[in-house]
Protein backbone atom coordinates (compact mmCIF):
# COMPACT_ATOMS: atom_id res chain seq x y z
CA UNK A 1 0.00 0.00 0.00
CA UNK A 2 1.59 2.88 -1.32
CA UNK A 3 2.05 5.95 1.61
CA UNK A 4 3.43 8.91 2.38
CA UNK A 5 6.73 9.36 4.71
CA UNK A 6 8.13 12.75 5.63
CA UNK A 7 11.47 13.50 8.03
CA UNK A 8 12.76 16.10 9.68
CA UNK A 9 16.43 16.78 11.02
CA UNK A 10 19.09 14.12 11.14
CA UNK A 11 16.31 11.72 10.53
CA UNK A 12 16.02 13.82 6.84
CA UNK A 13 19.92 14.30 6.88
CA UNK A 14 20.35 10.27 6.96
CA UNK A 15 17.60 9.14 4.60
CA UNK A 16 18.71 11.93 2.02
CA UNK A 17 15.05 12.99 1.21
CA UNK A 18 12.71 14.89 2.89
CA UNK A 19 9.62 13.35 1.92
CA UNK A 20 8.70 9.69 0.21
CA UNK A 21 6.21 7.43 -1.45
CA UNK A 22 6.39 4.26 -0.16
CA UNK A 23 4.83 0.67 -1.20
CA UNK A 24 4.90 -1.01 2.29
CA UNK A 25 4.39 -4.46 2.71
CA UNK A 26 1.01 -5.37 4.72
CA UNK A 27 2.61 -6.96 7.37
CA UNK A 28 4.00 -2.92 8.32
CA UNK A 29 0.68 -1.88 10.60
CA UNK A 30 2.37 0.45 12.87
CA UNK A 31 5.01 3.26 13.81
CA UNK A 32 7.47 0.79 15.35
CA UNK A 33 6.81 -1.77 12.19
CA UNK A 34 7.40 0.92 9.44
CA UNK A 35 10.68 2.32 11.51
CA UNK A 36 12.18 -1.07 11.88
CA UNK A 37 10.97 -1.97 8.27
CA UNK A 38 12.73 1.05 7.46
CA UNK A 39 15.88 0.39 8.78
CA UNK A 40 16.31 -2.93 7.24
CA UNK A 41 15.45 -1.60 3.75
CA UNK A 42 18.53 -0.03 2.54
CA UNK A 43 21.73 1.63 4.43
CA UNK A 44 20.28 5.20 4.62
CA UNK A 45 17.22 3.58 7.12
CA UNK A 46 19.95 1.23 8.48
CA UNK A 47 22.18 4.67 9.82
CA UNK A 48 18.62 6.52 10.22
CA UNK A 49 16.95 4.12 12.53
CA UNK A 50 19.89 2.67 14.37
CA UNK A 51 18.30 3.28 17.46
CA UNK A 52 14.50 3.13 17.31
CA UNK A 53 13.68 4.37 20.67
CA UNK A 54 15.27 8.02 19.60
CA UNK A 55 12.57 8.02 16.77
CA UNK A 56 8.96 10.10 17.35
CA UNK A 57 6.23 9.99 14.85
CA UNK A 58 3.09 12.47 14.25
CA UNK A 59 0.05 11.34 12.33
CA UNK A 60 -2.07 14.11 11.18
CA UNK A 61 -0.52 16.70 12.83
CA UNK A 62 -0.70 14.68 16.39
CA UNK A 63 2.42 13.30 18.27
CA UNK A 64 2.09 9.63 18.30
CA UNK A 65 3.40 6.70 20.00
CA UNK A 66 5.45 3.60 18.38
CA UNK A 67 2.11 1.65 18.42
CA UNK A 68 0.08 3.85 16.29
CA UNK A 69 -1.45 2.42 13.24
CA UNK A 70 -0.44 4.18 10.03
CA UNK A 71 -2.52 5.62 7.27
CA UNK A 72 -2.00 7.61 4.36
CA UNK A 73 1.24 9.84 5.76
CA UNK A 74 3.37 9.45 8.64
CA UNK A 75 5.96 12.26 9.61
CA UNK A 76 9.44 10.71 11.55
CA UNK A 77 11.76 12.56 13.24
CA UNK A 78 14.06 12.75 15.82
CA UNK A 79 13.09 14.40 19.73
CA UNK A 80 11.94 18.20 19.12
CA UNK A 81 13.95 20.91 20.47
CA UNK A 82 12.53 24.02 20.19
CA UNK A 83 12.02 27.36 22.27
CA UNK B 1 -6.56 37.37 21.86
CA UNK B 2 -4.58 34.72 20.91
CA UNK B 3 -1.64 35.53 18.41
CA UNK B 4 0.66 32.52 17.27
CA UNK B 5 3.32 32.85 14.56
CA UNK B 6 6.00 31.34 13.08
CA UNK B 7 8.66 33.47 11.14
CA UNK B 8 11.49 33.28 9.63
CA UNK B 9 11.95 37.10 9.99
CA UNK B 10 13.68 38.80 13.11
CA UNK B 11 10.67 39.12 15.64
CA UNK B 12 10.24 42.82 16.17
CA UNK B 13 9.69 42.66 19.84
CA UNK B 14 8.82 46.08 20.52
CA UNK B 15 5.92 45.62 17.66
CA UNK B 16 4.71 42.42 19.34
CA UNK B 17 4.97 44.40 22.76
CA UNK B 18 2.37 46.87 20.98
CA UNK B 19 0.18 44.82 19.67
CA UNK B 20 0.17 42.36 22.88
CA UNK B 21 -0.02 45.44 25.27
CA UNK B 22 -3.28 46.91 23.36
CA UNK B 23 -5.31 45.77 26.00
CA UNK B 24 -3.72 47.47 28.65
CA UNK B 25 -3.64 44.68 30.82
CA UNK B 26 -3.29 44.24 34.92
CA UNK B 27 -0.14 41.92 34.63
CA UNK B 28 2.03 41.19 32.05
CA UNK B 29 4.86 38.34 32.01
CA UNK B 30 7.04 38.05 28.58
CA UNK B 31 10.18 35.31 27.61
CA UNK B 32 12.79 35.53 24.82
CA UNK B 33 15.00 33.37 24.44
CA UNK B 34 17.63 34.27 22.23
CA UNK B 35 20.90 32.23 20.63
CA UNK B 36 23.74 32.19 22.82
CA UNK B 37 27.66 32.26 20.83
CA UNK B 38 28.65 29.47 23.65
CA UNK B 39 31.76 27.37 22.29
CA UNK B 40 32.17 29.66 19.33
CA UNK B 41 28.79 28.64 18.17
CA UNK B 42 28.26 30.78 14.57
CA UNK B 43 24.73 29.87 13.30
CA UNK B 44 21.93 28.36 14.90
CA UNK B 45 19.53 26.58 12.12
CA UNK B 46 15.72 26.00 13.68
CA UNK B 47 14.03 23.06 11.62
CA UNK B 48 10.64 23.12 11.33
CA UNK B 49 7.30 21.66 9.54
CA UNK B 50 5.59 23.82 7.29
CA UNK B 51 2.17 22.93 8.95
CA UNK B 52 2.13 21.36 12.26
CA UNK B 53 5.03 23.38 13.96
CA UNK B 54 2.60 26.18 14.07
CA UNK B 55 -0.74 24.17 14.56
CA UNK B 56 1.51 22.33 17.51
CA UNK B 57 2.06 26.49 19.36
CA UNK B 58 -1.85 27.20 18.34
CA UNK B 59 -2.37 24.03 20.20
CA UNK B 60 -0.15 24.99 23.34
CA UNK B 61 -1.47 28.94 23.52
CA UNK B 62 -4.98 27.73 23.40
CA UNK B 63 -4.30 25.07 26.06
CA UNK B 64 -2.57 27.91 28.31
CA UNK B 65 -6.21 29.98 27.47
CA UNK B 66 -8.19 27.71 28.94
CA UNK B 67 -5.94 26.58 31.87
CA UNK B 68 -5.32 30.44 33.19
CA UNK B 69 -7.48 33.25 32.86
CA UNK B 70 -5.81 35.33 30.13
CA UNK B 71 -6.37 38.39 28.39
CA UNK B 72 -4.03 38.46 25.78
CA UNK B 73 -1.30 35.68 24.89
CA UNK B 74 1.31 36.18 22.14
CA UNK B 75 3.72 32.72 20.81
CA UNK B 76 6.10 33.52 18.16
CA UNK B 77 8.78 31.63 17.31
CA UNK B 78 11.47 32.42 15.06
CA UNK B 79 12.66 29.23 12.28
CA UNK B 80 15.60 29.24 10.01
CA UNK B 81 18.90 30.44 10.31
CA UNK B 82 20.03 32.69 13.17
CA UNK B 83 23.29 34.31 14.33
CA UNK B 84 24.18 34.78 18.40
CA UNK B 85 22.07 37.35 19.75
CA UNK B 86 18.85 36.73 17.77
CA UNK B 87 15.71 36.30 19.79
CA UNK B 88 14.93 32.61 18.43
CA UNK B 89 11.34 32.72 21.13
CA UNK B 90 9.05 35.30 22.26
CA UNK B 91 6.26 34.93 24.71
CA UNK B 92 4.10 37.55 26.39
CA UNK B 93 1.11 36.32 28.61
CA UNK B 94 -1.64 38.78 30.25
CA UNK B 95 -3.67 38.87 32.36
CA UNK B 96 -5.78 41.23 35.33
CA UNK B 97 -3.87 39.13 38.36
CA UNK B 98 -0.13 38.45 38.48
CA UNK B 99 0.01 34.36 38.85
CA UNK B 100 -1.66 33.70 36.23
CA UNK B 101 0.53 35.66 33.59
CA UNK B 102 3.42 34.21 35.21
CA UNK B 103 2.10 30.54 35.41
CA UNK B 104 1.17 30.59 31.80
CA UNK B 105 4.34 32.36 30.51
CA UNK B 106 5.96 29.47 32.02
CA UNK B 107 3.96 26.61 30.99
CA UNK B 108 4.38 28.25 27.08
CA UNK B 109 8.41 28.00 27.18
CA UNK B 110 8.53 24.75 29.09
CA UNK B 111 6.07 22.91 26.48
CA UNK B 112 7.75 24.86 23.41
CA UNK B 113 10.88 22.70 24.21
CA UNK B 114 9.47 19.34 24.51
CA UNK B 115 5.91 19.48 22.60
CA UNK B 116 6.45 21.77 19.65
CA UNK B 117 8.40 20.10 16.07
CA UNK B 118 11.12 21.89 15.93
CA UNK B 119 15.07 21.19 15.39
CA UNK B 120 18.21 23.17 16.28
CA UNK B 121 21.14 22.60 14.73
CA UNK B 122 24.28 24.54 15.56
CA UNK B 123 27.32 25.31 13.36
CA UNK B 124 30.62 26.06 15.58
CA UNK B 125 33.23 28.44 13.95
CA UNK B 126 35.56 25.49 13.82
CA UNK B 127 33.03 23.67 11.01
CA UNK B 128 31.54 21.26 13.50
CA UNK B 129 27.64 20.91 12.71
CA UNK B 130 25.93 19.30 15.41
CA UNK B 131 21.80 18.79 15.92
CA UNK B 132 20.74 19.55 19.63
CA UNK B 133 20.18 16.50 21.77
CA UNK B 134 16.99 17.43 24.37
CA UNK B 135 18.27 17.42 27.92
CA UNK B 136 16.60 15.16 30.41
CA UNK B 137 15.82 18.57 32.69
CA UNK B 138 13.75 20.13 29.66
CA UNK B 139 11.67 16.96 29.95
CA UNK B 140 11.32 16.90 33.77
CA UNK B 141 10.09 20.83 33.61
CA UNK B 142 7.84 19.98 31.04
CA UNK B 143 6.32 17.33 32.84
CA UNK B 144 5.66 19.21 35.87
CA UNK B 145 2.50 20.49 34.46
CA UNK B 146 0.71 17.11 33.56
CA UNK B 147 -0.71 17.17 36.70
CA UNK C 1 24.15 44.68 36.13
CA UNK C 2 21.31 45.36 38.61
CA UNK C 3 19.40 48.47 37.91
CA UNK C 4 17.30 49.42 40.81
CA UNK C 5 14.79 52.92 40.71
CA UNK C 6 12.16 54.52 42.24
CA UNK C 7 10.29 56.91 40.41
CA UNK C 8 7.78 59.19 40.39
CA UNK C 9 7.69 59.38 36.41
CA UNK C 10 6.33 57.41 34.10
CA UNK C 11 8.00 53.77 33.42
CA UNK C 12 10.11 54.04 30.21
CA UNK C 13 9.36 50.54 29.33
CA UNK C 14 11.32 50.32 25.80
CA UNK C 15 14.35 52.55 27.45
CA UNK C 16 14.50 50.16 30.16
CA UNK C 17 14.56 46.97 28.13
CA UNK C 18 17.43 48.25 25.75
CA UNK C 19 19.65 48.79 29.14
CA UNK C 20 18.97 45.55 30.04
CA UNK C 21 18.95 44.12 26.46
CA UNK C 22 22.71 45.92 26.06
CA UNK C 23 24.44 41.99 27.17
CA UNK C 24 22.89 40.32 24.91
CA UNK C 25 20.94 37.27 27.32
CA UNK C 26 20.63 33.85 26.87
CA UNK C 27 17.27 34.06 28.62
CA UNK C 28 15.19 36.96 29.89
CA UNK C 29 12.45 37.02 31.43
CA UNK C 30 9.89 40.17 32.38
CA UNK C 31 6.78 41.29 34.67
CA UNK C 32 5.10 44.05 34.09
CA UNK C 33 2.51 45.30 36.41
CA UNK C 34 -0.36 47.66 35.49
CA UNK C 35 -3.15 50.24 36.92
CA UNK C 36 -6.51 48.45 36.57
CA UNK C 37 -9.93 50.69 36.03
CA UNK C 38 -11.65 47.94 37.81
CA UNK C 39 -14.85 49.34 39.78
CA UNK C 40 -14.31 52.49 38.82
CA UNK C 41 -11.13 53.08 40.07
CA UNK C 42 -9.53 56.75 38.85
CA UNK C 43 -6.32 57.35 40.76
CA UNK C 44 -3.80 54.81 42.24
CA UNK C 45 -1.44 56.54 44.80
CA UNK C 46 2.12 54.81 45.74
CA UNK C 47 3.21 55.83 48.79
CA UNK C 48 6.72 55.06 49.57
CA UNK C 49 9.59 56.02 52.14
CA UNK C 50 12.04 58.40 50.88
CA UNK C 51 15.00 55.90 51.29
CA UNK C 52 14.02 52.77 52.82
CA UNK C 53 11.63 52.22 49.96
CA UNK C 54 14.79 52.18 47.36
CA UNK C 55 17.22 50.60 49.88
CA UNK C 56 14.28 47.29 50.13
CA UNK C 57 14.06 47.19 46.54
CA UNK C 58 17.83 47.03 46.45
CA UNK C 59 17.94 44.30 48.96
CA UNK C 60 15.59 41.93 47.14
CA UNK C 61 17.50 42.55 44.04
CA UNK C 62 20.87 41.34 45.62
CA UNK C 63 19.10 38.57 47.30
CA UNK C 64 18.04 37.35 43.86
CA UNK C 65 21.18 37.59 42.16
CA UNK C 66 22.80 35.27 45.34
CA UNK C 67 20.00 32.88 44.59
CA UNK C 68 20.10 32.91 40.63
CA UNK C 69 22.80 32.80 38.11
CA UNK C 70 22.03 36.07 36.48
CA UNK C 71 23.32 37.99 33.99
CA UNK C 72 21.22 41.32 34.62
CA UNK C 73 18.70 42.68 36.68
CA UNK C 74 16.28 45.48 36.51
CA UNK C 75 13.65 46.37 38.92
CA UNK C 76 11.68 49.88 38.87
CA UNK C 77 8.50 50.85 40.78
CA UNK C 78 7.07 53.87 40.49
CA UNK C 79 5.63 55.84 43.31
CA UNK C 80 2.97 58.76 43.23
CA UNK C 81 -0.07 59.25 41.47
CA UNK C 82 -1.13 57.02 38.49
CA UNK C 83 -4.14 55.97 36.52
CA UNK C 84 -5.40 53.17 34.91
CA UNK C 85 -3.52 51.81 32.30
CA UNK C 86 0.54 53.45 34.04
CA UNK C 87 2.95 51.17 34.60
CA UNK C 88 3.62 50.28 38.62
CA UNK C 89 6.15 47.85 38.47
CA UNK C 90 8.76 46.39 35.98
CA UNK C 91 10.72 43.46 36.36
CA UNK C 92 13.26 42.15 34.00
CA UNK C 93 15.12 39.23 35.02
CA UNK C 94 18.49 37.39 32.41
CA UNK C 95 20.46 34.12 32.37
CA UNK C 96 22.07 32.03 30.35
CA UNK C 97 18.93 30.13 31.01
CA UNK C 98 15.31 30.07 31.21
CA UNK C 99 15.06 28.57 34.55
CA UNK C 100 16.36 31.27 36.30
CA UNK C 101 15.43 33.89 34.60
CA UNK C 102 11.31 32.91 35.27
CA UNK C 103 12.46 32.07 38.94
CA UNK C 104 14.08 35.41 39.60
CA UNK C 105 11.04 36.96 37.67
CA UNK C 106 8.73 35.33 40.02
CA UNK C 107 10.61 35.66 43.32
CA UNK C 108 10.91 39.44 42.82
CA UNK C 109 7.63 40.36 41.73
CA UNK C 110 6.40 38.00 44.89
CA UNK C 111 8.36 39.98 47.72
CA UNK C 112 7.96 43.05 46.18
CA UNK C 113 4.33 43.09 47.56
CA UNK C 114 5.37 41.88 51.34
CA UNK C 115 9.06 43.57 51.99
CA UNK C 116 8.97 46.29 50.41
CA UNK C 117 8.03 49.93 52.26
CA UNK C 118 5.49 50.87 49.41
CA UNK C 119 1.39 51.28 50.35
CA UNK C 120 -1.50 51.69 47.59
CA UNK C 121 -4.22 53.70 48.26
CA UNK C 122 -7.45 54.03 45.47
CA UNK C 123 -9.56 56.80 44.85
CA UNK C 124 -12.35 56.17 42.74
CA UNK C 125 -14.88 58.15 40.58
CA UNK C 126 -18.14 58.38 43.35
CA UNK C 127 -15.21 60.07 45.96
CA UNK C 128 -14.33 56.98 48.25
CA UNK C 129 -10.46 56.57 48.83
CA UNK C 130 -8.93 53.30 50.58
CA UNK C 131 -5.98 52.08 51.26
CA UNK C 132 -5.42 48.77 49.99
CA UNK C 133 -5.10 45.91 52.50
CA UNK C 134 -2.94 43.46 51.82
CA UNK C 135 -4.43 39.77 50.35
CA UNK C 136 -3.26 37.00 52.42
CA UNK C 137 -2.98 35.26 49.36
CA UNK C 138 0.18 37.39 47.99
CA UNK C 139 1.76 36.19 51.85
CA UNK C 140 1.34 32.47 50.95
CA UNK C 141 3.02 33.66 47.52
CA UNK C 142 5.76 35.51 49.16
CA UNK C 143 6.70 32.84 51.48
CA UNK C 144 6.80 29.95 48.87
CA UNK C 145 10.67 31.31 48.36
CA UNK C 146 11.23 30.75 52.48
CA UNK C 147 12.47 27.61 51.74
CA UNK D 1 14.35 60.21 75.96
CA UNK D 2 13.80 61.92 72.84
CA UNK D 3 13.14 59.94 69.60
CA UNK D 4 11.73 60.50 65.70
CA UNK D 5 8.72 58.22 65.28
CA UNK D 6 7.43 58.25 61.21
CA UNK D 7 4.17 57.25 59.98
CA UNK D 8 3.33 56.03 56.32
CA UNK D 9 0.00 55.59 54.87
CA UNK D 10 -3.36 55.57 56.98
CA UNK D 11 -1.26 55.73 60.20
CA UNK D 12 -0.21 58.58 59.47
CA UNK D 13 -3.29 59.66 58.08
CA UNK D 14 -4.79 59.08 61.69
CA UNK D 15 -1.64 60.32 63.42
CA UNK D 16 -1.95 63.74 61.26
CA UNK D 17 1.68 64.01 60.84
CA UNK D 18 4.53 62.14 58.83
CA UNK D 19 6.73 62.52 61.37
CA UNK D 20 7.28 63.82 64.94
CA UNK D 21 10.14 64.13 67.92
CA UNK D 22 8.50 62.17 71.20
CA UNK D 23 9.91 62.41 74.80
CA UNK D 24 9.02 59.07 75.54
CA UNK D 25 8.89 57.32 79.32
CA UNK D 26 12.20 55.35 80.35
CA UNK D 27 9.30 52.43 80.99
CA UNK D 28 8.60 52.09 76.66
CA UNK D 29 11.60 50.33 75.65
CA UNK D 30 9.83 48.28 72.69
CA UNK D 31 8.01 48.70 69.29
CA UNK D 32 4.70 46.85 70.97
CA UNK D 33 5.30 49.07 73.95
CA UNK D 34 5.61 52.25 71.89
CA UNK D 35 2.57 50.99 70.11
CA UNK D 36 0.45 51.38 73.62
CA UNK D 37 1.92 54.33 74.56
CA UNK D 38 0.99 56.23 71.42
CA UNK D 39 -2.50 54.68 71.64
CA UNK D 40 -3.04 55.60 75.18
CA UNK D 41 -1.88 59.29 74.36
CA UNK D 42 -4.47 60.83 72.63
CA UNK D 43 -6.90 60.49 70.74
CA UNK D 44 -5.51 60.12 67.15
CA UNK D 45 -3.06 57.68 68.50
CA UNK D 46 -6.28 55.68 70.01
CA UNK D 47 -7.29 55.89 66.19
CA UNK D 48 -3.90 55.44 64.59
CA UNK D 49 -3.32 51.78 66.72
CA UNK D 50 -6.73 50.63 67.90
CA UNK D 51 -5.55 47.47 66.01
CA UNK D 52 -2.05 46.82 67.09
CA UNK D 53 -1.88 43.85 65.52
CA UNK D 54 -2.19 45.61 61.98
CA UNK D 55 0.83 48.01 62.85
CA UNK D 56 4.70 47.09 61.16
CA UNK D 57 7.85 49.09 62.01
CA UNK D 58 11.40 49.65 60.62
CA UNK D 59 14.76 50.64 62.47
CA UNK D 60 17.45 51.59 60.56
CA UNK D 61 15.90 50.89 57.34
CA UNK D 62 15.22 47.23 58.20
CA UNK D 63 11.64 45.29 59.10
CA UNK D 64 11.39 44.70 63.15
CA UNK D 65 8.90 42.68 64.97
CA UNK D 66 7.33 44.19 68.07
CA UNK D 67 9.58 42.84 70.51
CA UNK D 68 12.74 44.88 68.84
CA UNK D 69 14.13 47.24 70.76
CA UNK D 70 13.98 51.01 70.29
CA UNK D 71 16.62 53.71 69.16
CA UNK D 72 16.88 57.44 67.91
CA UNK D 73 14.27 56.52 65.08
CA UNK D 74 11.51 53.93 64.24
CA UNK D 75 8.77 53.93 61.90
CA UNK D 76 5.45 52.83 62.18
CA UNK D 77 3.26 51.54 59.53
CA UNK D 78 0.27 49.40 58.18
CA UNK D 79 0.98 45.82 56.35
CA UNK D 80 2.61 47.26 52.35
CA UNK D 81 1.05 46.88 49.24
CA UNK D 82 3.68 47.26 46.63
CA UNK D 83 3.95 45.37 43.43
Amino acid sequence: MAMTVSYFAWVRERMGVAEEVIEKPATVATVRELVAWLAERDERGALAFVEPGRIRAAIDGAMVGPDALLGDEVALFPPVTGG
Amino acid sequence: MIRVAVTTDAIDIPAELDIHDAGGHGASASFIGRVRGDGGLVELFLEHHPALTEAGLAELAHVAADRWALSALTLVHRVGAMVPGDSIVLVLASSAHRAEALSATEFLIDRLKTDVMLWKRETFADGRVEWVEPRESDHGRAERWDT
